[in-house]
């Protein structure tokens, strides 16, 4: 059911970077247990800013999470061919990424022991439990999806009947985990910058931004490293999804910016005054609230330029751009942002400290060791499908390899 | 039919025990006699069978090879699948009982209506069944040094606190107690669902499964719900160890239930399929190198051959080769 | 017999490891006796029988937490008809010393020490610790 | 009329997501109601609340007799670093609280003076609604916002959630921090959010809440604001009060008279 053992050979270069992972990993649990023991005072979070790194970074990811769907939408419901060999890597890009939210959220709990409450005692008014339920139902779905349809492939036997309906659940799921997720903040009534009608669309609109941009920069490292091309169309038809969804993202953006300072409503302005002017306060986060905006402006440029969209190189520098300026705007300044200045008024100063980034960045190679093996598996499934499919005359002429060889041969190269 | 009457068998030994666990005469069989007993058949029985086994002849060189076999110096063996040193056998050992590699292997066969084409797939469920039930099993057995043992070693409380992590209820949840009834009531599906293994499955096959089952459940009721006195089961524990047994007065008829099928097991294991456990550090097939290119493998109830080596050959008619010219290998 | 030497090792090993208890019982002197808890002095009779409390006075603790913290009671009719106020430092460690009663005898059974005392107080402990 | 089975299974699952359909609604409503279902009197019940009277707090320069009663009350710990920080009751300047309603030519030492804050136990709290395990909830029999810190498991929502910054969360362990304990009241452990509870443990007693006590110019005066007769009531029907940020629909109870 799970080939792992496709995960068990590999190349020098595949280990070394799977003991890298795991040591990052291994680090960043022993800083896990000191916050353990010790408490959540290790990280820079406070009294007034009592969401950091973590939540922030949940919930850039569950946006990431519900991005698989940029592609499994177009694939299933349009048909859209060019995305065939593109989509189980976004479904098992979703499948890491929703476990790393899942962990985030671990890692952010005072008492993670008691993590059971939220199911031993549901409570059916919180935000909070219904986003549990929907993100533990996503992975689920997801998880059996990538599963069937790997397997099927590899038998080469389609995929059995019932998949279809639990594919088509996944699209309105996803959909439905990120707007979820906006109501964790929006449904607020004390926090004026989260507590705005067009969060949930400005979260899609951001998450269906940074998922792609992420999936186009693996799609490339993977096409570098090994014989899988989920093909140039695959990639542009994306570079456009992503390009859309930025646009919006930025137009939602600067809805935002007019609502507060067109009405100068001090309630709204001040978050904003706080993260990107300075005006207000102190904020430790200020340089990064201002690159955050800058990147998000200078990535529209090669977006929305057609010719530049199409280089690859350009591309691959566009996405990395797009993807950190919404890790930084979600993952960091929305989020703690949120909490300055408080509901008395005070500007408190969040840095993150050094256990909570390595938490964090302990997290994120989780998430990338999972990325790591689950790509393997598909892939090696994928290329011994595809060389075992080599013109009967090739066979003759003792060009061809069988499937056996070629899938010896992808190990090596993975 | 087998599973039931291996289920009726249990639950007959199960009444047995409540019942006499009610009858204070019957508390002297079941508490002391009874553990002595199943405890030496344990030992002996064990002890007997891995002599047995160590005391067969091994005529042919027969390890079990999954990887490239040690040969040529510029072909790529595998040292672990295919091992050919001592070091080797050791960690390919240390894989198999830590870790089940060769039940990670397992896989199924099925015919599918399109084609029809026979399949083989890859099939990790027995292997995550089984490890998940011995690892628990393991755990929860050395949990129970706690009551034979006093001071209470240090690893057993930090075992204890990881097992016990998750705050739920009073006693803490151990999850080991969760996996192991789970683990158990899937191998036990796996049998009675699927038409190939239930072909295959004999009445030990059932009676093992519901047997531990049995312990497991009984255990899990008395931790979580039928409480008895741990202190008397201490008691009754140490006294049992240091040879000089009481009987307390009380301690919940639910802890006869346990103890009996404990016991049972016991005593039942070196005759079982279930002395497995020692048997896997004595199967040829697993213990043995793949090292037949290097080593000459004597059968050992082969007759003593006299050999005329070749060396001996060459010496015996050295200088009749010599004077015929022919070329020898030792001058 | 091949490999004698390990296989004799080897099970002279698993016969060591399955009697441990027994060797380290003997070695420590470990008998029977279960450890002396000190008993309260003022009084007879807990809140429940005696046999009850050995085995399920942890229920009783979660009832009563559940009472107090989620419904608002705090009185406890006991089986005797005697009321009580549910309070684990106002009412169980007025009798029960935490250390003497409590900790020892979940050291001697092996029960790791439960959570309760990361928040509640033994008013003896803090007497002692404020001298 | 024949109804098949099919249909009548579909008809019944209809009513019975209608009916959830209309629980959901109820609870979204209010939650705090939809938790307890046991408590359907509404508006009419008990619903415990505090004025303060900034006037006759002012009076007493320099007092924290509320906070430190408290404080001693519940094992509340003191932080040197102001992040840590755990507060039940305490101060801040009057125009920090009620920002919204000064005019800026108020004299800067009334501006500045300290005003006590605290939990509002809110009639419709928003940290209620946030709690994913119902480890914080309104008692339906005198409306405090109550805290079960044996259910908490500290993901902080309460904390964004509330508009009054009334909740303090254990960033490490508390009890070292104590300066002295009582035995009386548990200390809360390493992970878990708390806030004032109007000293239930107290009120369980038949005694006031330890800062209405203790206030020497006895400008803290508590009582049911459900009921008429009540001297809160009274003493609200005269004067004009503030409540912090009102507007938000959270219905405080802590009443502020200037």
């Amino acid at each position: 059911m799970f080939m792992l053992e496709k995960a068990m050979v590999g190349s020098r270069r595949y280990w070394v970077w799977v003991c890298a992972l795991l040591t990052l990993i291994a680090v960043a649990f022993g800083f896990y247990l000191h916050q353990l023991s010790y408490g959540l005072g290790v990280t820079g979070m406070s009294r007034d800013v009592s969401w950091g790194l973590y939540i922030g970074q949940f919930t850039f990811m569950v946006g990431v999470a519900a991005s698989a769907v940029m592609v499994v939408l177009p694939y299933y419901l349009h048909n859209h061919k060019d995305f065939a060999r593109m989509t189980i890597l976004g479904e098992f890009l979703a499948v890491a990424a929703v476990t790393m939210c899942m962990l985030f959220i671990l890692v952010d709990m005072g008492k993670p022991m008691r993590v059971f409450n939220v199911f031993l005692y549901p409570q059916f008014h919180s935000v909070m439990f219904w986003d549990m339920v929907s993100l533990s139902g996503y992975l689920v779905i997801n998880i059996t999806i990538t599963l069937v349809s790997l397997h099927a492939e590899q038998q080469d036997v389609h995929p059995p009947r019932w998949i279809k309906p639990v594919i088509l659940l996944s699209i309105p799921w996803a959909i439905s985990i990120h707007t979820v997720t906006a109501f964790l903040y929006c449904g607020i009534p004390g926090r004026t910058l989260w507590r705005t009608a067009v969060l949930a669309p400005r979260f899609l609109a951001s998450a269906f931004a940074s998922g792609p941009a992420l999936l186009i920069l693996l799609c490339l490292l993977v096409r570098e490293l090994t014989s899988y091309d989920v093909g140039k169309k695959a990639i542009n038809s994306l570079a456009v999804i992503m390009t859309y969804a930025m646009v919006i993202n930025v137009f939602l953006l600067l809805m935002e910016l007019f609502t507060a300072f067109y009405s100068q409503v001090p309630e709204l302005t001040e978050h904003f005054k706080s993260m990107y002017l300075g005006t207000v306060g102190p904020n430790s986060l200020l340089p990064w609230g201002q690159l955050s905006v800058f990147l998000m402006i200078a990535s529209l440029i090669p977006l929305l330029v057609p010719t530049m969209r199409r280089n690859e190189t350009i591309l691959a520098f566009t996405c990395a751009m797009v993807f950190s300026a919404l890790c930084i705007d979600k993952g960091v300044c929305l989020v703690v942002c949120g909490f300055m200045p408080s509901p008395l008024g005070t500007m408190t100063r969040y840095v993150p400290t050094l256990p909570e980034m390595t938490i964090t960045v302990g997290v994120w190679a989780v998430g990338a060791l999972m990325v790591t093996v689950f790509y393997k598996i598909a892939l090696s499934v994928e290329i011994a499908r595809e060389a075992s499919y080599v013109p009967a005359y090739k066979y003759a002429a003792g060009e061809g390899v069988t499937g056996l060889q070629a899938h010896a041969r992808s190990n090596q190269s993975v | 039919m087998n599973a039931l009457t291996s289920f009726i068998l249990i639950l007959v030994v199960t009444g047995l025990a409540f019942a006499g666990g009610e009858i204070s005469s019957c508390r002297v069989l079941l508490d002391v006699v009874l553990p002595y007993a199943a405890m030496a058949a344990f030992l002996v029985g064990l002890v007997y069978r891995v002599l047995k086994w160590a005391s067969s002849p091994v005529p042919f060189n027969i390890p079990t090879t999954c990887g490239q076999q040690k040969s040529l110096s510029w072909i790529k063996s595998s040292w672990i699948e295919s091992a050919h040193t001592k070091l080797g056998v050791a960690v390919r050992m240390a894989i198999e009982i830590l870790l089940f590699r060769s039940l990670f292997r397992n896989s199924r066969a099925q015919i599918r209506q399109e084609g029809p084409r026979l399949l083989y797939s890859e099939n990790k469920w027995l292997w995550l069944g089984a490890l998940a039930f011995h690892w628990s099993m393991l755990v929860i057995v050395l949990r129970h040094l706690r009551f034979f043992v006093e001071p209470v070693p240090r690893f057993i409380l930090a075992m204890d606190a990881v097992d016990g992590f998750f705050q739920i209820s009073a006693p803490q949840l151990l999850v080991t107690d969760v996996v192991i009834i789970v683990a158990l009531l899937f191998l036990l599906q796996r049998r009675l669902t699927d038409p190939k293994v239930r072909y295959i499955s004999l009445f030990s096959d059932y009676l093992a499964l519901f047997l531990l089952l049995g312990i497991a459940i009984s255990g899990v009721l008395m931790r979580y719900f039928f409480k008895v006195d741990l202190e008397a089961v201490k008691q009754l524990a140490i006294g049992l160890v240091t040879f000089s047994p009481i009987v307390p007065a009380s301690i919940g008829a639910l802890f006869f239930v346990h103890l009996t099928l404990v016991s049972f097991l016991l005593a039942y294991l070196p005759f079982s399929k279930l002395v497995h456990m020692g048997g896997i550090f004595l199967s040829p097939t697993r213990n043995l190198p793949n090292d037949s290119r290097m080593v000459r493998h004597v059968n050992p109830w082969n007759y003593p051959v006299k050999v005329h080596t070749y060396q001996e050959w060459e010496e015996e008619f050295h200088d009749k080769i010599k004077a015929a010219g022919l070329p020898l290998e030792r001058e | 017999m091949r490999d004698k030497v390990w296989i004799i090792a080897g099970l002279l090993l698993f016969l060591g490891l399955v009697t441990y208890p027994a060797w380290h019982d003997l070695v420590a002197g470990t008998t029977a006796k279960p450890p002396q808890l000190v008993l309260p002095a003022n009084q007879k009779q807990c809140v429940a029988p005696l046999s009850y409390m050995r085995t399920s006075h942890m229920k009783l603790l979660l009832q009563w937490r559940r009472s107090v913290v989620r419904d608002g009671q705090t009185k406890y009719v006991a089986f005797d008809g005697k009321v009580y106020n549910m309070k684990l430092s106002g009412t169980c460690l007025r009798c029960h010393s935490q250390q003497e009663f409590c900790t020892r005898c979940h050291n001697y059974v092996g029960v790791r020490t439960p959570y309760c005392w990361n928040c509640h107080l033994d008013p003896a402990q803090v007497k002692r610790s404020a001298r | 009329m024949k109804i098949t089975r099919k249909e009548f299974l579909k008809i019944s699952g209809a009513c019975l997501v209608a009916l959830s359909g209309k629980e959901v609604l109820a609870v979204l409503d209010n939650p705090a109601e939809g938790q307890s279902s046991s408590s359907s009197a509404g508006k009419a019940r008990k619903q415990l609340g505090m004025i303060v009277d900034t006037r006759k707090c002012a009076k007493a320069e320099g007092c924290t007799k509320c906070i430190q009663a408290c404080n001693a009350a519940h094992n509340i710990p003191s932080f040197q670093d102001p992040d840590h920080q755990i507060k039940w009751i305490w101060e801040k300047p009057f125009d920090d609280i009620f920002s919204s309603y000064e005019t800026q030519y108020l004299d800067a030492s009334l501006k500045e003076e300290p005003t006590p804050v605290l939990c509002n136990h809110c009639d419709n709290p928003p940290c209620v609604r946030v709690c994913p395990t119902g480890a914080t909830w309104k008692r339906p029999e005198d409306g405090i916002v109550m805290m079960d810190w044996h259910r908490c498991i500290g993901c902080r929502y309460c904390m964004a959630a509330c508009p009054y910054g009334a909740r303090s969360f254990n960033w490490v362990d508390p009890r070292p921090h104590i300066e002295r304990l009582n035995p009386d009241f548990p200390t809360r452990t390493k992970g878990v959010v708390e806030k004032c509870t109007f000293c239930s443990e107290r009120l369980a007693n038949g005694q006031l809440p330890a800062c209405v006590e203790a206030c020497p110019e006895k400008a803290l005066v508590f009582g049911d604001v459900n009921d008429p007769k009540s001297e809160v009531r009274q003493m609200l029907a005269k004067s004009y009060a503030l409540r912090r940020r009102a507007e938000l629909g959270t219905g405080p109870n802590i009443y502020y008279l200037i």
